[in-house]
């Protein structure tokens, strides 16, 4: 039972910083939004992974059944996933607004227009 | 036995990746995501079997019905507003 | 008559298996957009569609039956529809169908023939 | 089998540095390959939700974004990659140096594995009477926490609205010839026509299912908000967003985004009223778990009312800029 061991999380840790990269290195806002969501769905990984347990089956209680999966992190990736998905649309709302005030969603070109001013 | 048809839908989901990596024109990508998407509700029906709780196949359901939302929403958007809504489709017939 | 069921079972799920792999390969190998689409075609009628009713055979007259059923008829529905919508969109892109030799319009695929009323 | 999902994940997740569409059909994969890990791991009700939202909304979203800017991101034009990678790597190696005491994957003695958690195992049967452990700790037993995040979307969706749910000066869509819809639009589509509108029917009924069944299988009021909405948006996308607002205007589905939030609240207020805790359903009726059950189901309506208001006005806003 060795190989799993620590194997998922260093695969959450490895899209983690993928998400974290896109996020600092790209100027795109929209792309940048897609690095958040890589980064997030990296946290989501990590609990979930953190939830199962050996031998256990999805936590719907069942006849017969004695081992299951541990439900909270479940519960809180379920709702942080609909928030996550909330938060993203707000944050398109931003990248669309901001296009509308500056004209375009590169990050220097907004920074190059604020010197400007 | 369903062990066979997971490895298979595995495999197949690694070619439609890499035609969605690869894939020169969008609607490549596009018709990836796609097979893709019917890929995943094979595998999640599979592994309801697989791990003997086959109750959960509303999952399959759920992606079947989002996949097509999906392909839809995706090919308007590339007929309609990549390339400027006058002039898109007209030479097509009148389907 | 479970003996029967079994091997049913068996030769569409193995048949489903090896057409979802041909289908995955023609996604690959094909030569350009609209006759990739065929392996695609391949992959939701031929593949996902014995598997699954490869599957009702194992699971007996359950709501699991009718469920697996019912992602049929789903996907039997949806998949000949998005390719469609698809391959309209590619020709209106401008994605024109590879031929061989221009003249037989047959090899224009079912990207073409989509457009006849 | 988890693993192999895994590496597939990396692959494309290394890939993912292309032209914007790319990036968006390539987040949809991402997404679907990460609902499939979420089953393999056990976890149907998150993969259910995943299903409902990465695949759909979240990529519809993305598309609208897209379409009112701009699809090609510009190369970086200054050289920050390598102190970023640098940056990157550091914090990657610091973070893998941190796992290195965690427990292993699927040990049941891990810690997380034996707080609170048996006792929702053991005890949720009887407190609560629902099979689907998820739902009674979702609703039940950590309602407080649901009501936040509802009233996170609920703000998230008011947000969008304020940001960009205004007509400026002239930017609103202006009523576009009806006739160069007819003529032109993706409505001419026969096909895509009749096939949605045979889906409709059946992808709502088929909300209301996930709504009500929420409590003995996979689903809930937020997997169902969520489905329901995805109908509206099909409508609007095969038809139009001006024809999907006359069947569900913007003051219905305001009304709903303040309806549902105000049901979860008063479901909660009306316990306190009854002289229990707030959100403690078993007071409602006599049978704890009877009481429990409606409290349950009451919650999860109206979490299913915000959260599909809000997707709908989200999309709705999105759809109806122009650019």
């Amino acid at each position: 039972m060795e190989f799993p061991g620590l194997f998922n999380y260093w695969i959450v840790v490895v899209l983690m910083m993928t998400g974290f990269y896109i996020v600092i290195a790209h100027n795109n806002l929209v792309k940048k939004i897609v690095g958040l969501n890589i980064f997030q769905v990296s946290v989501f990984v990590f609990y979930i992974s953190m939830a199962k347990v050996e031998g256990g089956t999805a936590p719907i209680l069942a006849e017969g059944i004695a081992q299951y999966s541990n439900p909270l992190p479940h519960v809180l990736i379920l709702t942080a996933i609909v928030v996550g998905v909330a938060t993203t649309a707000l944050g398109l709302a931003l990248v669309v607004r901001i296009r509308d005030a500056y004209g375009t969603v590169e990050d220097d070109e907004i920074e190059a227009q604020e010197n400007d001013l | 036995m369903f062990s066979v048809a997971a490895v298979a839908v595995l495999v197949t989901m690694v070619l439609t990746i890499y035609r969605a990596i690869k894939g020169p024109t969008v609607y490549d990508r596009i018709l990836a995501v796609n097979a893709f998407g019917t890929l995943t509700v094979v595998l999640i029906a599979v592994h309801g079997f697989l791990a003997d709780r086959p109750e959960f196949l509303d999952l399959s359901l759920v992606y079947a019905l989002i996949n097509f939302i999906g392909t839809i929403a995706v090919s308007k958007y590339v007929e309609y507003s990549h390339m400027g809504r006058p002039s898109g489709g007209d030479e097509l017939g009148d389907i | 008559m479970e003996f029967v069921l079994d091997v049913a079972s068996w030769v569409l799920i193995v048949v489903g298996s090896v057409m979802l792999v041909i289908g995955g390969i023609g996604v690959v190998r094909l030569p350009d957009m609209f006759a990739r689409m065929h392996g695609a075609g391949i992959i939701d009628t031929m593949g996902a569609g014995s598997i699954l009713i490869g599957m009702t055979f194992q699971a007996g007259f359950t709501i699991v039956t009718v469920k697996l059923l019912l992602i049929f008829v789903f996907i039997m529905f949806t998949s000949p529809t998005t390719t469609h919508a698809l391959a309209r969109a590619a020709l209106g892109g401008g994605v024109r169908p590879w031929v061989d030799q221009p003249p037989e319009d047959d090899d224009a695929g079912d990207g073409g023939a989509s457009s006849k009323t | 089998m988890s693993l192999m999902a895994f590496m597939g994940v990396i692959g494309f997740a290394v890939a993912r540095l292309r032209n914007l569409f790319g990036v968006v059909m390539l987040t949809g994969i991402f997404s679907l390959t990460g609902a499939v890990l979420y089953v393999v791991l056990d976890a149907v009700d998150v993969a259910f939700t995943e299903a409902a939202v990465g695949a759909g909304i979240a990529t519809v979203l993305m598309l609208g974004t897209l379409a009112l800017t701009t699809s090609e991101e510009k190369p970086a034009s200054d050289n920050k990659p390598l102190l970023s990678l640098l940056l990157v790597t550091v914090t990657g190696a610091v973070l893998i140096y941190g796992t290195l005491d965690m427990p292993y994957y699927g040990e049941a003695t891990a810690p997380i594995n034996n707080h609170v958690a048996p006792r929702y195992l053991e005890e949720s049967g009887r407190e609560i009477g629902l099979p689907n452990v998820v739902t009674s700790v979702l609703a039940s037993y950590r309602g407080y926490d649901t009501l936040g995040e509802t009233f996170v979307i609920f703000t998230a969706a008011c947000g969008v609205l304020l940001i960009i749910g205004r007509p400026q000066r002239g930017r609103r869509r202006a009523r576009r010839d009806a006739n160069w819809d007819i003529e032109h639009g993706i409505r001419k589509n026969v096909i895509l026509r009749v096939v949605s509108k045979l889906l409709l029917p059946l992808i709502l009924l088929f909300a209301l299912y996930v709504q009500w069944h929420g409590d003995f299988g996979p689903g809930g009021g937020f997997q169902a908000g969520v489905i329901f909405a995805s109908a509206f948006i099909l409508y609007a996308i095969i038809f139009d967003v001006d024809l999907a607002r006359a069947v569900i205007g913007p003051k219905v589905t305001r009304f709903f985004l303040a309806l549902g939030v105000t049901l979860y609240a008063g479901t909660g207020t009306a316990c306190l009223l009854f002289g229990s805790n707030f959100l403690d359903y078993s007071i409602l009726l006599d049978e704890q778990t009877r009481g429990q059950h409606l409290g349950i189901t009451l919650v999860e309506f109206g979490v299913g009312m915000t959260v599909a208001a809000a997707m709908v006005t989200i999309f709705f806003t999105f759809a109806s800029q122009e650019r």
